[in-house]
């Protein structure tokens, strides 16, 4: 019958392309509203240089963040942020003085129940 | 489409064509070249030659790295010497590969003369010949194009949907070495090239723009010839099918043997992986070349010309502008004996 | 049976007596459930100490506390006194109508009503007889009369509140206001009816004797006797009722809450009953918003505790949750001394996102111990000259020391527990306490007083002294380790939160500055925050900003050249605002150190008392 | 002023560069003629809606511009293009296709700039696609009939705008940075913004350049008061899917991933090019030869063409510029001039 057979490479779909008319942005619009200067973010990388779990834990602040503006992020995308120490040094660096720790503690609420299903042992 | 890839004309000969086979054309749709010369011949008239001498323009090889860039200029600068042994100027390539490495060489030896001369001391060595560049170098699908509403007016049918009337939505794809390598070597240059929606609406058919028109249709020598990037291959025809389906095509026309096999071929593996199918109500979409198009149109018999051999079934399409053919020669030679069936054939018909 | 047990008696009683069983019976309902919340470990703490001398102390207190309101006194004496007289004067209402009721019926046990209404069952004349010597109604009466001066001074707060010592006070809620009213109206009704009783009968003392025969000199208050003391009851029993679910609840769970306190007991998430018992014992009297800086900064916006407190006790949703900079002033000024910083991070939900924080390595440690351990703390990496400095001092003191988080990666965990983030606070408390011990060092100095603050609250370091660096210099400088010539400058000290009010680290910084400068002309007000804070994630930069110009033209005040601070946050928070130079303490130390040969560190060996030189190692 | 007093300065030109040049040498006391091709002042002022950075009415500027130019000193003769200047015996010949138009003593070119043809692009379909048009179109629309924005007759759920078309581009040749667009692109956003609330606006930039006074602040509102999402990444390609909107396809550079958006609306933030119209100078070549602006011969020290005595360039013609530049330079070029005149 059609389908399922196996030629031995895989098709790939839309692959890495984010597409921005179906992408799942309801995260972003929440966040605009509890951290309204963060649509001012021009993705310098400051946040993301003194970050201290950035160095070596697996976080990248800014693009975690900015990628929440594009589309969801997926769960592993999402689980770096656990390593994030909410120390506020983004906070002190930010040349749009966007509430950088505030942000974070919020991304964190907002998808703590999306991410503690998931990932049992964050 | 909007005019001003007017600005993109070139100037193609109109008689004595040298003609230069496509090593891999004959391979998938044997009928199509002969087929070509048929046309130019008794269609239209025109003096064709083509000398038994003549090789592969080792395109295949070059673009693989398995043939190096000066032994490639010899073999193409040999077929330039044989064309003006035989007293011919105008030369016409049948693949678009072809057309896209002459145009290179052509262009690497104007920028780099001391190049043409060293690559004509290896000729001299090898074959004792000498060569002179073609004084016009297009591609077959030129030709046609120069010629689309001569063989209009001869036609014996038209891209129209018998019943309905309504005219045939006919896809277009360019090959890239045609347009896209050198613009202004192509009929309309690159982003809009007519070469071929001119044949089309020379014909009465409908052209048909889709968002992926101009993406790659998957041949690319490094994607299929190696095995693991045999995915990607079949992934951009993916993405082609899949953006010009709502347009629901009824045929797809292609002027590079590579492009028409593949969007033809990968049809076929996409049913059997994903059951996606791509044509109205079950159906696939035919892909013909640009010389099996004009040959359809010309009224020569179907089987004659070898659209048996192609992957996707033509009768439906050949019923909808209602070309008369024989069910039953589908797979016999001329004495009428069975050439052997293909495997599978999951036709739908509605 | 029944008429002697209810002796004297009119019906207008049993309004009272509905209010005072209602409040009666859920006050101890109450209670029960306050120490069923307590945590195990809090328990033990109340069985074993409720026979013992605290609870005399906690008696002590809420005598202090609960009538005499002595910490309101110290906001402003007018404050106080309303708050004495309202809360003094009744008590002694209730006692001396007791007395006087015991005495005249000479049964101890009498229904509660009695000696409320007394004055209505016995409008006798005054006992023992004779014009001037006073008697019961006398006192009743002056009492009354100090009630009624509360009353006016609370009614003249609502409307010029800075009179009292408040710019701002509470926006109360509906239920509130009901109680308020009830409570407002209870003394000048008893006066009336008090009055009315005694110029019918002619008895009554100064007070209501005279008014009583005033009105009787114009009306005839037969026929108003009986209304006036019904509405007393009923507004008695308004008020009771509405008692257990308004701030007035306090006056009740004061008293239980200075018990437990004194016994030791400290908000925790583990003792759920005490928190709310600290709820219920909050006033809202107001006192808690004029300390804070954000009224200033964020006006309108409903941060302070007297509202917080509401939100959580009436578990209402509110977004100002992280808006507080957990600076810990209004716990300061607090008249009735509730926990208020720990309440509001417990109330921090737990993200649970549980960080994993996998970063903390030994970095610092090269093998070898060393006596001192320096941890800079993350905020000192952008301040650099900080750590420039602090090395400089440390080389030139001669002491073994080593830099234990040199590429900045380390982080103490305070920041995670200021938002509410325990477990992962608590992870990181592990790895670093494991890392401080295995180092050998014996004294671990930081310089950022966030860090400072929970190495000594949470972190279990045995053998190990934390000092912040302002200590640690004092010392070299007392043991003439290091020499630093005073500069002919004046400066202010700004006290940041963490190490002044949060550590308790008031007195080495003071004594520092004036090694270091001409004049200490630090303002003589409690320790302001510079807005840069960690406690309050919601604040905008412009708040932030607001905040620290706010509390740079207090610090100002002394016209100093030079702005001293001991934490890189406060430091990079007034820099922006600041038009005078703004140094960290270790900074100044280093411009003014007097360079001189290295003296070996010389060891207080702990048996003799005689310095030896330590093996550097 | 100057001794004999049929000194006489031509100005070609009326845009804001041509009128302060013109008003500038009246007031110093000049007699100036005045070209230009069109028939009224103002030249592109006349189809801008609003101006950046603060969004003043454009034809309140033109407006301004208007009563300057009511001095008897200055003799309009508008309607003819001059585009050839000769020089005979120190007097300056002003030619109109080779027909002579009128002579000065000196002369200031303030002919402007163009706007980049975007058909050259072709791979964004502009010409092609009707739903893809240019800032100047769109800054007409907005000027004249904002409902035309509508799509399907409904407000348009997206727009996009490309930056850098037309600009730092090898491809067609024109590799300088045409300053302005980016500014334009996020004034017209915010517009877009205000105009339909509940369309999603991104800005595809290379590089976002606001380097104005106002223009930053411009940015950093459209960003976080009109949410206008700025994605750095350059538009490839731009094709029509069957309800004619336009899909777009670019790489995300910050997330490092190919992107694909559908939107309504494609507005192409085209660059400045050298006027067509631009005027030839007798024998000399006058102009840079990498950009085809008008090239001065110091450009440190003053706006006097290369190699040409006499002759001075004001406003675009020298390159891009916004209007209050151009108004500056243009009473620079006049100064000039005067100096000129009084030292000849």
């Amino acid at each position: 019958m059609a389908g399922k057979r196996n030629f031995g490479f895989d098709i790939q779909g839309g692959g890495r392309q984010i597409d921005l008319d179906h992408a799942d942005t309801s995260l972003a619009s929440e966040l605009k509203d509890a951290v309204n200067a963060w649509s001012a973010c021009i993705n310098c990388g400051s946040c993301a240089a003194t970050c201290p779990s950035g160095q070596n834990g697996g976080l990248n602040f800014r693009k975690l963040h900015y990628q929440i503006r594009l589309e969801l992020p997926t769960l592993q995308e999402l689980s770096t942020l656990s390593s994030c120490l909410l120390c506020g040094k983004c906070q002190l660096v930010c040349p749009r003085g966007i509430p950088t720790r505030y942000l974070s503690i919020q991304i964190m609420q907002k998808t703590k129940h999306y991410v503690r299903e998931n990932i049992p042992s964050v | 489409m909007k005019q001003y890839w007017k600005d993109y004309q070139k100037e193609i000969a109109d008689d004595n064509y040298f003609y230069v086979r496509s090593c891999i054309r004959q391979n998938f749709f044997p009928g199509a070249e002969n087929l070509f010369i048929d046309i130019l011949k008794n269609k239209l008239g025109k003096t064709v030659f083509e000398d038994a001498e003549h090789t592969t323009c080792t395109g295949i090889g070059y673009h693989t790295d398995v043939v190096p860039l000066e032994t490639t200029m010899t073999v193409i600068a040999r077929q330039f010497a044989l064309m003006k042994e035989k007293g011919y100027r105008n030369m016409i390539a049948s693949c678009v590969t072809s057309f896209g490495l002459y145009s290179e060489v052509l262009d690497m030896w104007k920028h780099q003369p001391e190049l043409k001369e060293k690559i004509a001391g290896y000729l001299m060595e090898a074959t004792g010949r000498t060569f002179e560049e073609p004084e016009n170098m297009v591609h077959a699908s030129d030709i046609l194009y120069k010629y689309r509403n001569e063989i209009a007016s001869i036609a014996k049918y038209k891209l129209i949907n018998k019943t309905t009337g309504e005219p045939l939505k006919v896809v277009d794809h360019i090959g890239c070495h045609y347009a896209k390598t050198f613009p202004e070597r192509g009929v309309g240059g690159s982003e809009f090239p007519q070469v071929l929606t001119g044949l089309i609406t020379a014909w009465g058919g409908q052209t048909v723009d889709y968002p992926e028109r101009r993406h790659c249709c998957g041949f690319g020598f490094r994607n299929y010839l190696v095995q693991p990037n045999r995915g990607y291959s079949i992934s951009q025809s993916k993405i082609k099918l899949e953006s010009m389906k709502p347009y629901e095509p009824d045929l797809i026309i292609a002027n590079c043997p590579g492009c028409s096999m593949f969007l033809d071929r990968w049809q076929y593996t996409l049913e059997e992986t994903e059951g996606a199918v791509y044509g109205t109500c079950g159906n696939k979409i035919p892909v013909f070349t640009h010389e099996e198009l004009a040959g359809l149109v010309l009224g020569y018999d179907p089987w004659e010309i070898g659209l048996q051999t192609h992957q996707v079934p033509v009768e439906a399409l050949l019923d909808k502008i209602g070309v008369e053919y024989n069910p039953d020669l589908k797979y016999t030679d001329r004495q009428g004996n069975l050439i052997g069936e293909p495997e599978l054939i999951n036709q739908h018909v509605c | 049976m029944l008429e002697r047990i209810f002796h004297p008696f009119d019906p207008f009683v049993l309004l009272f007596t509905a209010g005072m069983s209602f409040v009666g019976t859920f006050f101890l309902y109450k209670v029960i459930r306050w120490i069923e919340g307590l945590s195990a470990s809090d328990k033990e703490l109340l069985t074993n100490n409720i026979f013992s001398k605290k609870t005399w102390k906690a008696l002590g207190e809420v005598v202090r506390e609960s009538l005499l309101h002595k910490k309101i006194f110290g906001v402003n004496v007018r404050l106080g006194y309303m708050h004495m007289s309202l809360a003094f004067g009744w008590f002694m209402l209730i006692l001396i109508g007791n007395i006087e009721s015991v005495y005249y019926t000479s049964r101890l046990f009498k229904p509660i009503y009695v000696s409320v209404f007394w004055r209505f069952f016995e409008p006798g004349p005054t006992f023992p007889q004779g014009a001037y010597t006073p008697g019961f109604a006398f006192w009743m009466d002056l009492f009354l009369l100090f009630v009624l001066s509360g009353l006016a001074f609370a009614i003249y707060k609502r409307f010029h509140s800075i009179r009292l010592g408040m710019k701002r006070t509470t926006r109360q809620r509906p239920a509130d206001r009901i109680a308020l009213t009830a409570l407002w109206l209870i003394f000048p009704i008893r006066l009336l009816a008090e009055s009315a009783t005694c110029g019918a009968n002619g008895s009554g003392s100064f007070l209501t004797g005279s008014l009583g025969s005033l009105f009787a000199s114009f009306i005839n208050l037969d026929p108003l006797v009986l209304p006036l003391w019904w509405t007393y009851s009923f507004v008695l029993m308004a008020f009771f009722f509405t008692l257990p679910f308004t701030r007035y609840f306090h006056i009740p769970s004061e008293p239980v809450l200075i018990f437990l306190r004194k016994y030791g007991i400290r908000v925790s998430k583990e003792s759920p009953g005490y928190t709310d018992l600290s709820l219920r014992a909050c006033s809202s009297c107001g006192v808690c918003i004029d300390p804070c800086q954000l009224a200033d900064a964020l006006p309108g916006r409903k941060i302070q505790s007297s509202y917080f407190v509401k939100t959580i006790r009436h578990n209402e949703p509110s977004d100002v949750q992280w808006d507080c900079m957990q600076c810990g002033r209004c716990e300061k000024a607090c008249p009735v001394g509730l926990e208020l910083m720990p309440i509001r991070q417990n109330s921090r939900a737990d993200l649970s996102f549980g960080t994993k924080s996998n970063l903390i390595g030994m970095n610092g440690r090269n093998g070898q111990s060393h006596r001192i351990l320096y941890f800079a703390g993350c905020m000192t990496h952008l301040t650099p000259s900080i750590i420039r400095s602090m090395t400089k001092i440390f080389d030139q003191s001669g002491s073994s020391w080593q830099f234990y988080d040199s590429d900045g990666r380390a982080c103490c965990g305070r920041p995670l527990k200021l938002a509410g983030q325990t477990d992962g606070a608590n992870r990181i408390k592990e790895q670093l306490q494991k890392d401080f011990l295995a180092s050998g060092a014996e004294l671990l100095v930081t310089s950022c007083p966030i860090c400072y603050r929970i190495f000594n609250e949470d972190y279990d370091l045995p053998g190990i002294r934390v000092l912040h660096h302002t200590q640690y210099i004092l010392q070299l400088i007392e043991w003439n380790r290091i020499q630093v010539d005073q500069s002919k400058l004046n400066a202010a000290y700004h006290e940041p939160c963490e190490l002044g009010r949060g550590s308790g680290v008031t007195h080495e910084p003071r004594e520092l500055l004036s090694k270091l400068y001409l004049k200490d002309v630090t303002p003589d007000i409690e320790g302001l925050c510079c807005g840069g804070s960690l406690g309050g994630p919601g604040l905008t930069l412009a708040t932030r900003r607001a905040v620290a110009r706010g509390a740079m033209n207090d610090l100002s005040a002394g016209k100093p050249d030079v702005l001293i601070t001991a934490c890189p946050l406060c430091k990079k928070s007034f820099s922006p605002v600041s038009d005078i130079p703004v140094m960290d303490f270790s900074e100044s130390v280093a411009q003014c150190l007097i360079e001189q040969s290295v003296q070996p560190e010389l060891r207080k060996s702990t048996k003799t008392h005689r310095k030896l030189p330590v093996d550097a190692g | 002023m100057l001794e004999n007093e049929n000194h006489r300065i031509a100005v070609i030109g009326a845009g804001p560069a041509g009128i302060s040049a013109a008003v500038t040498a009246a007031e110093l006391g000049i007699d100036v003629d005045w070209y230009d091709k069109a028939d009224q002042i103002g030249g592109k002022l006349n189809d801008y809606y609003q101006l950046f950075p603060d969004r003043t009415s454009a034809m309140n500027v033109l407006q301004e511009f208007d009563n300057l130019t009511g001095t008897a000193r200055i003799h309009k003769h508008f309607g003819k293009a001059i585009n050839h200047i000769e020089k005979n015996n120190g007097r300056l010949v002003l030619m109109s296709d080779h027909e002579t138009v009128g002579s000065a003593d000196s002369v200031i070119v303030a002919t402007g700039f163009d706007f980049f043809d975007a058909r050259n692009k072709e791979e964004f379909g502009y010409g092609m696609y009707n739903q893809v048009i240019t800032s100047p179109e769109l800054e007409q629309k907005l000027k004249t009939n904002p409902d035309s924005l509508k799509f399907d007759g409904e407000a348009p759920a997206n727009i996009a705008f490309v930056h850098c078309v037309g600009s730092r581009d090898q491809q067609i040749g024109i590799n300088y940075c045409s300053r302005l667009c980016c500014v334009t692109g996020i004034k017209q956003a915010i517009e877009m913004r205000e105009l339909f609330p509940s369309c999603r606006v991104v800005n595809f930039y290379i590089d976002l350049r606001a380097f104005g006074s106002g223009y930053e602040e411009l940015y950093r509102e459209a960003q976080e008061k009109h949410q206008v999402q700025f994605i750095r990444g350059r538009v490839s390609e731009a094709s029509e899917n069957q309800q004619h909107r336009i899909v777009l396809k670019a790489e995300d550079t910050l997330m490092g991933r190919p992107l694909k958006i559908t939107v309504d609306w494609v507005v192409l933030l085209i660059g400045m090019v050298p006027s067509c119209t631009q005027v030839q100078v007798a024998d000399h070549q006058c102009t840079d030869q990498e950009t085809g602006f008008l090239k001065a011969a110091n450009a440190f020290t003053g706006h006097r063409l290369d190699g040409q005595p006499g002759i001075f360039m004001a406003g675009a013609c020298g390159g891009p510029m916004s209007i209050p530049e151009a108004a500056a330079s243009g009473k620079a070029a006049a100064t000039e001039a005067l100096q000129y005149l009084i030292n000849r």
